[in-house]
């Protein structure tokens, strides 16, 4: 078959499963379930397979036009769009079966497996997008979806908040990425991206429009990206399912403003005073959000905090100008958080407990060796420990901040130091629990949510994504001690990788140890007190609990503010306008009365009247010609 | 004139339905709705069939006029009046929009057991004048039709209504006779200035007709009078009282296509004729509009009626339509100026069903508890699945969401506002988050949530009762995949006699 | 002309004693008469046949209608007025006349035109009627209908009406207070 | 005799009539005042027929009408007065005060 058949089967094989799962088989749960897997498998593979081929001339279809602008919809092959379906591809096919069995007692089965299919048709879709409409659209779609999913329990007033909360906060980002796309029309007069981005490759100082434009689609990706200050909805999107944490958080939903910033890097890279402004947010959101993983005990909002982390990372390298880094780094982080995030599942399905040490203290790791193996895997990756992925990931971003200022590389430094510490810190309380220790358990996120053993559905996902985390790995290892030419993911990007020195990578290792090691002497030595060193000091825990009161100031003072002026509006309005058309209205009638009492009911006066005013009238007019 | 007149008979179908329901005897309610029913699909397939005979390419091919299928008899011609139906693409469009609303009116009324016969002579006659407005072309008959189709809501509500709905009557007859009050002098003083010879639109918006002047003098009577009836910040007020208290289906004509014909009667009379005028309000009218947008949405945020919710989001909404209008205003086909005009009309095409589609979902609901309070309804996804769903997609159109007719909409209004006006375009798409913020308060608190227990019991739509709600989620998702179906219908309208006056 | 003056002159007087009679049937009595007096002006001027209409209708049908009134409502014959009603009412109307006499003195007929001597165009008003004037003609001739068919009706809702009230006569007064001279009158002419 | 005094005399008509609507008391009687005041237009109608208009037949048919319509409200108005005095034994417009709201 021919590249343009596996692209049109992509992107609708998962629109025609989203169809059929929610609108027709909607109460047929396994029926549901198989047609979703098997169009996610369509379209896994359909990446897959594009993927190895290599980029290819676009295929798109006019879809209309309005005024003299033709729309198309199409699939955009190059080299970026390539790596990232195949990235999305695989994993949304690993989370729907995994969701098998994790939502397999979920009497919303079908409808879960139908909203699955719509956020892999928005996904895909917006990441192969040819035009910057498309790609809008279909970064609304995913905005969508991904309230639907978070807000699949809807009975759960905390999951219907959260869902509400994430698809308001990414939308304050849209507002930006909306505005910033007419901008981008108006500029460059193209929706094309591979125009625009010819357009923009060349030229390295742009001006004054080009900031404005590259700041505006900026605050798009702070919203989906969830980074500082809109980072507030992510954590609380852990209300979802576990797979849909894992699909969302991972490589899809907040991938998708980094993937932005990716697609548009010429244009970033043409505006300066904005990518070091992006550089700044994403290192200080890098460590803002470490802070809070340190003391966190809910396992999803652990990962949740480090995928925000991980997401700074990302920024860091792409903004430092390294485009191989940031997206070397969403590549292998996608694995090992969708990898973590179903092995929490995998967790919280057996105990019902989301709390790390409530799951440590059932000895759920002794019994669970698949997912044990997981988390191993997944959080080395994590904490950045050589020789897994997430060690040369970052380290290319740590390479890559070269000519930044210096507090920028202390800054990732830091992070990378928490990183490994709050990592270590989660495997060490699930695989290492003290029976002394007396925390209390938190309140599982899942009600209900214990389900006995993990079965084949579940293990086998995590299973592959550790096999492919181990993958990357190894060929990530092999380049850079040479035994290949080039690093595979590099070589589909066609951008040459940084190839460090030992030396080099010498102050990333010892800090990923480090944190570790500091982990292992707090909570994984036999005898260990298992208090962080941050829970001695009450106060900072207590701020870093609190997510340094962002949410609190937010509630306070924006939240408060629109609030405020929509009671003042609903004052205005039923005071003012309506009031005031009332009081115009009670006016008239209070003054019909009046005359109304003038009104004897004498006919005859009333005739007299008349008589002698027109008398009157006839009078002025005729002597006044 | 030698083809069939189909103008002239979409516009008797209301006027058939109003003559035979008068001969039939008030006892046969079923009857009455059937012929109803039956007038209003004809009037559906009529306009269908006068959207698939309007030729698109009068821009491309100079044999094509932008009037087509016209019909003109003299009428009164001491006076100059003339009865001249024709349609261009927006006409087209909306009469299609009227008939749909006519028909799920129909459908949605079809339990209704109070003094039904009334109920469907009012009815008719307020569609008779809806069809009026959007096919006539002579500036008299215009307005004829126009107070044909606002006299009507009184009686509708006051007598079907529910919630103060005297009160509601009054105040929404006051409204929107105190924007005829306006409009009356506007109107007169162009025939009189024009030179009393005719009413016809074509002729009047002939460049020089008017001075700049007289142009700028007198656009704000036609503005505002028509603005009233569109709901206009801050001319709004009788707009969410009487959405609240009419019953379903006239809160469905009211929302979806009532309004809409103050804001044609902007487009068609106030800037097609008075393009110079228009241009130097528009600015000021923008602001207004724009305030209404994000004024709108606040005051929404607060409310606890659903049918209020509803109301303020159509002054949100409307907003948008006027902002369009207005940035065609200002520049007339030029950069920006025709994405304002076609979104404006898409906007308008699409609110309509859109809100048709609200206030039918929640009449549903209230029918069955007589309660509209968000506060006192949970889970009703979970109670009423497909009847919560017809809300949410209604709910997510009026966000919207791409996939959905409005998402072209507002994104055409959206693109021409920020090239015209880039900070009012910005301050108008801020307005999205707020929208977003009050659609997401009533689903969270009455969508999802915890089940209030005492609704277990409530039907669900059924299959029969989901037909109209269906075709109106049809039309939404089609335009919402199709937008050039029906932005090539307006479009080919739209970049009109705008050329002079500037 | 002297015809017509001396016309004039009875017809005033006629009117004159129509309008202030106190007996409403004396009254009804100067009508006719003054009635009269207006046919013989329609005479003078040269229209015999309108003449005789007025007098067929007026005197005939309308005069004789409104005795039969006041016969059958066996009202008070007579209703004083008080004087400063009167006063009043007299200087309106003198008021009013003094207005548009002003006006007529002033008002140019223009050129007086010879008085038409068609007297007998009888013919004419027949064609007229009902070619040019036919729709008038038949809108006129429905609303004798319509005033025909609502007077019979609004008499009969009344006469039952009235059959129902009549068995409670002291719920009949409406306001009860001053009017006992006038009830006790009607009470005696019902005797 | 010309036309001026044709004038004066139905205006003097009219105003009679008008004395009787404003002064009388009994409907009757303000009945008669109203015939008074449709008779002053006749009378005005026959005498601009006579004097001034080329087609003499329109002034004659308007008075038809005239007589025409008086028939009418004659009948009308006596049958309302009937029908007030069946309900109020009494038909003095002093207390038919109703209308006044």
């Amino acid at each position: 078959m021919s590249y343009e058949t596996w692209a049109l089967a992509l992107l609708f094989a998962p629109l025609l499963g989203f169809f059929l799962a929610l609108v027709v088989f909607r109460d047929r749960h396994n029926v549901a379930a198989a047609i979703v897997i098997a169009a996610g498998s369509v379209s896994a593979a359909a990446s897959i397979l594009l993927c190895v081929g290599g980029p290819q001339p676009t295929v798109s279809a006019r879809w209309f036009h309005i005024g003299d602008i033709t729309i198309a919809f199409g699939v955009l092959l190059d080299s970026r769009t390539l790596l990232m379906g195949a990235v999305v591809g695989v994993i949304t096919l690993c989370i729907q079966i995994y969701s098998l069995g994790y939502m397999a007692h979920d009497p919303g089965k079908g409808r879960f497996f139908g909203f699955l299919a719509l956020f892999e048709w928005a996904m895909l879709s917006f990441v192969y997008a040819p035009n910057l409409l498309q790609t809008f659209i279909f970064w609304e779609l995913v905005g969508l979806a991904s309230f639907l999913l978070i807000g699949f329990w809807y009975q759960k007033p905390s999951a219907v908040a959260a869902a509400k909360k994430a698809f308001i906060m990414t939308r304050i980002g849209d507002i930006g990425l909306f505005v910033g796309l007419i901008l981008l029309f108006r500029a460059t007069d193209t929706l094309d991206i591979e125009s625009i981005l010819t357009l923009y490759a060349g030229s390295s100082a742009g001006g004054a429009p080009t900031e404005i434009i590259a700041a505006l689609l900026f605050m798009g990706i702070v919203g989906k990206s969830a980074q500082f200050p809109l980072h507030t909805w992510l954590p609380d999107a852990m209300e979802g399912p576990t797979p849909v944490s894992a699909l969302l958080h991972s490589a899809t939903m907040v991938a998708a403003g980094v993937f932005l910033f990716a697609r548009f890097h010429e244009l970033f890279m043409a505006a300066e005073t904005t990518r070091m402004a992006a550089l700044a947010i994403a290192t200080f959101t890098a460590i803002l959000a470490s802070t809070m993983a340190v003391v966190a005990r809910d396992m999803k909002r652990i990962l949740a905090f480090s995928s925000i982390s991980q997401l700074g990372f990302m920024l860091m390298g792409l903004a430092a100008g390294s485009l191989f880094a940031g997206y070397f780094h969403l590549t292998t982080h996608a694995f090992f958080k969708a990898l973590l995030f179903l092995v929490a599942g995998a967790f919280i399905h057996r105990c019902g407990s989301n709390d790390i040490v409530a799951i440590g203290r059932q000895g759920a790791a002794r019994t669970m060796k698949v997912t044990t193996f997981g988390l191993i895997v997944g959080g080395v990756a994590l904490a950045g420990i050589p020789p897994l992925s997430g060690f040369f990931s970052k380290e290319q971003i740590i390479a890559s901040l070269g000519q930044a200022s210096p507090i920028i590389v202390a800054g990732a430094y830091a992070a990378a130091f928490l990183t490994a510490y709050y990592t270590f810190r989660m495997i060490f309380l699930v695989t290492r629990p003290d029976p002394e220790s007396a925390a209390q358990p938190a309140g599982p996120a899942d009600p209900d949510h214990a389900h006995g053993e993990p079965t084949w559905a579940m293990n086998g996902p995590i299973l592959l994504l550790s096999l492919i985390t181990l993958l990357i790995s190894a060929l990530s290892a092999g380049a850079l001690v040479g035994a290949m030419s080039e690093d595979p993911i590099a070589s589909i990007l066609g951008q040459a990788s940084h190839h460090a020195s030992i030396a080099e990578m010498a102050p990333a290792i010892a800090i990923a140890i480090l944190g570790a090691v500091l982990a292992f002497f707090e909570f994984g030595k036999k005898g260990a007190a298992q208090t962080g060193i941050v829970a001695r000091m009450p106060g900072l825990e207590r701020l870093l609990a609190n997510r340094w009161y962002i949410d609190a100031i937010y509630r306070h003072t924006l939240v408060a503010l629109a609030t405020g002026i929509a009671r003042v509006s609903h004052g205005v309005e039923t005071r003012g306008f309506d009031g005031g058309a009332d009081k115009v209205a009670d006016a008239t009638v209070a003054s019909g009365r009046q005359v109304a009492r003038r009104h004897s009911g004498r006919l005859q006066l009333y005739i007299g009247g008349a008589a002698i005013l027109f008398a009157l009238a006839v009078v002025f007019l005729g002597f006044r010609g | 004139m030698d083809e069939f007149p189909i103008l002239s008979a979409i516009l008797l179908c209301p006027v058939a339905a109003f003559v035979v329901t008068l001969v039939i005897p008030g006892r046969q309610s079923g009857l009455i709705k059937g012929v109803h029913g039956i007038f209003a699909l004809l009037s559906v397939v009529l306009s269908m069939v006068v959207w698939a005979r309007y030729d698109t390419g009068w821009r491309e091919n100079g044999d094509v006029d932008r009037f087509q299928m016209m019909e003109d008899v003299p009428w009164v011609p001491d006076l100059g009046i003339h009865y001249i139906l024709a349609v261009d693409g927006i006409s087209v469009v909306l009469t299609l929009l009227n008939a749909i609303v006519f028909l799920t009116g129909v459908l949605s009324m079809w339990t209704l057991t109070l003094r039904v016969k009334e109920y469907f002579l009012f009815m008719a006659a307020l569609v008779f004048g809806v069809f009026g407005v959007f096919l006539s072309l002579d500036i008299f008959m215009f307005f004829f039709f126009y107070e044909v189709a606002v006299l009507p809501m009184y009686p509708l509500i006051a007598v079907w209504g529910s919630t103060r709905k005297e009160y509601s009557a009054m105040k929404l007859t006051l409204f929107l006779l105190a924007g005829s009050a306006l409009l009356f002098p506007g109107l007169i003083s162009l025939y009189f200035e024009s030179g009393g010879q005719t009413w016809n639109m074509l002729i009047l918006a002939q460049e020089g007709t008017f001075t700049p002047k007289f142009q700028v003098f007198v656009y704000p009577f036609l503005y505002l009078g028509f603005g009233v009836l569109a709901g206009m910040f801050p001319f709004h007020g009788w707009s969410p009282t009487g959405h609240v208290a009419a019953p379903t289906a006239v809160s469905m004509l009211h929302a979806g296509v009532l309004m809409k014909l103050g804001a044609f009667g902007i487009l068609r009379i106030a800037i097609d004729l008075l393009p110079s005028g228009a241009a130097y309000w528009a600015e000021t009218f923008a602001i207004l509009a724009t305030i209404g947008i994000v004024y709108g949405a606040f005051v929404a945020m607060r409310q606890t009626d659903f049918k209020y919710v509803i109301g303020f989001s159509s002054v949100s909404h409307m907003g948008i339509v006027l902002l369009g209008l207005n940035v065609f205003a200002a520049v007339g086909a030029g950069d920006g100026g025709s994405d304002g005009l076609n979104g404006a009309v898409f906007q308008m095409f699409a609110h309509g069903i859109m809100t048709a589609l609200f206030f039918s979902s929640v009449g549903f609901i209230y029918d069955q508890t007589h309660d509209r309070d968000i506060r006192h309804f949970g889970g009703l996804i979970g109670q009423v699945p497909v009847a919560a769903s017809f809300f949410l997609v209604a709910g997510l159109c009026g966000m919207g969401v791409p996939g959905f007719a409005s998402f072209w909409a507002e994104l055409l209004v959206f693109v021409g506002a920020v090239k015209v006006f880039t900070p009012l375009g910005v301050i108008a798409i801020a307005g999205l988050v707020f929208t977003a913020a009050y659609m997401m308060r009533v689903f969270g608190k009455a969508m999802f949530g915890p089940k209030n227990p005492q609704w277990d019991g409530l039907d669900d739509v059924g299959p029969w009762s989901a037909l109209p709600r269906v075709v109106l989620v049809g039309v939404l998702v089609l335009f919402g995949f199709l937008p050039s179906v029906i932005v090539d219908v307006i479009r080919s309208a739209g970049v009109v006699s705008h050329s002079g006056g500037m | 002309m002297i015809t017509a003056g001396l016309l004039m002159a009875v017809t005033f007087a006629a009117a004159l004693l129509a309008v202030t009679l106190r007996n409403v049937l004396h009254a009804i009595f100067g009508l006719a008469v003054a009635l009269l007096g207006i046919a013989g002006i329609f005479i003078t001027l040269g229209s015999p046949f309108v003449a005789a209409m007025e007098v067929l209708v007026y005197v005939g049908g309308i005069s004789v209608a409104m005795v039969f009134a006041v016969m059958l409502s066996t009202v008070v014959a007579r209703q004083d007025e008080g004087g400063r009603r009167r006063v009043w009412a007299g200087l309106a109307a003198l008021g009013f006349f003094a207005a548009m006499a002003l006006v007529i003195t002033r008002a140019d007929f223009g050129p007086d035109s010879d008085p038409s001597e068609q007297a007998w165009a009888v013919a004419e008003i027949g064609g007229d009627l009902l070619t040019h004037y036919n729709v008038v003609f038949e809108a006129l001739s429905l609303v004798l209908l319509i005033a025909i068919v609502g007077a019979v009706a609004i008499s009969r809702r009344e006469a039952a009406a009235s059959g129902s009230a009549r068995l409670e006569p002291g719920a009949i007064d409406p306001d009860g207070t001053g009017k006992s001279d006038v009830e006790s009158e009607q009470r005696g002419q019902d005797a | 005799m010309t036309l001026p005094a044709f004038t004066m005399f139905a205006l003097l008509l009219f105003c009679m009539g008008l004395y009787a609507v404003l002064a009388r008391r009994n409907l009757i009687a303000i009945l008669i005042g109203i015939e008074l005041m449709l008779n002053a237009a006749s009378v005005n109608f026959m005498a601009f027929n006579y004097f001034v208009a080329p087609d003499p037949a329109v002034g004659q048919i308007i008075v038809l009408f005239i007589i025409g319509l008086a028939a009418a409200e004659v009948a009308i108005a006596l049958s309302i007065i009937l029908a007030v005095y069946r309900q109020r034994r009494a038909i003095d417009i002093e207390q038919l005060t109703e209308v006044k709201g």
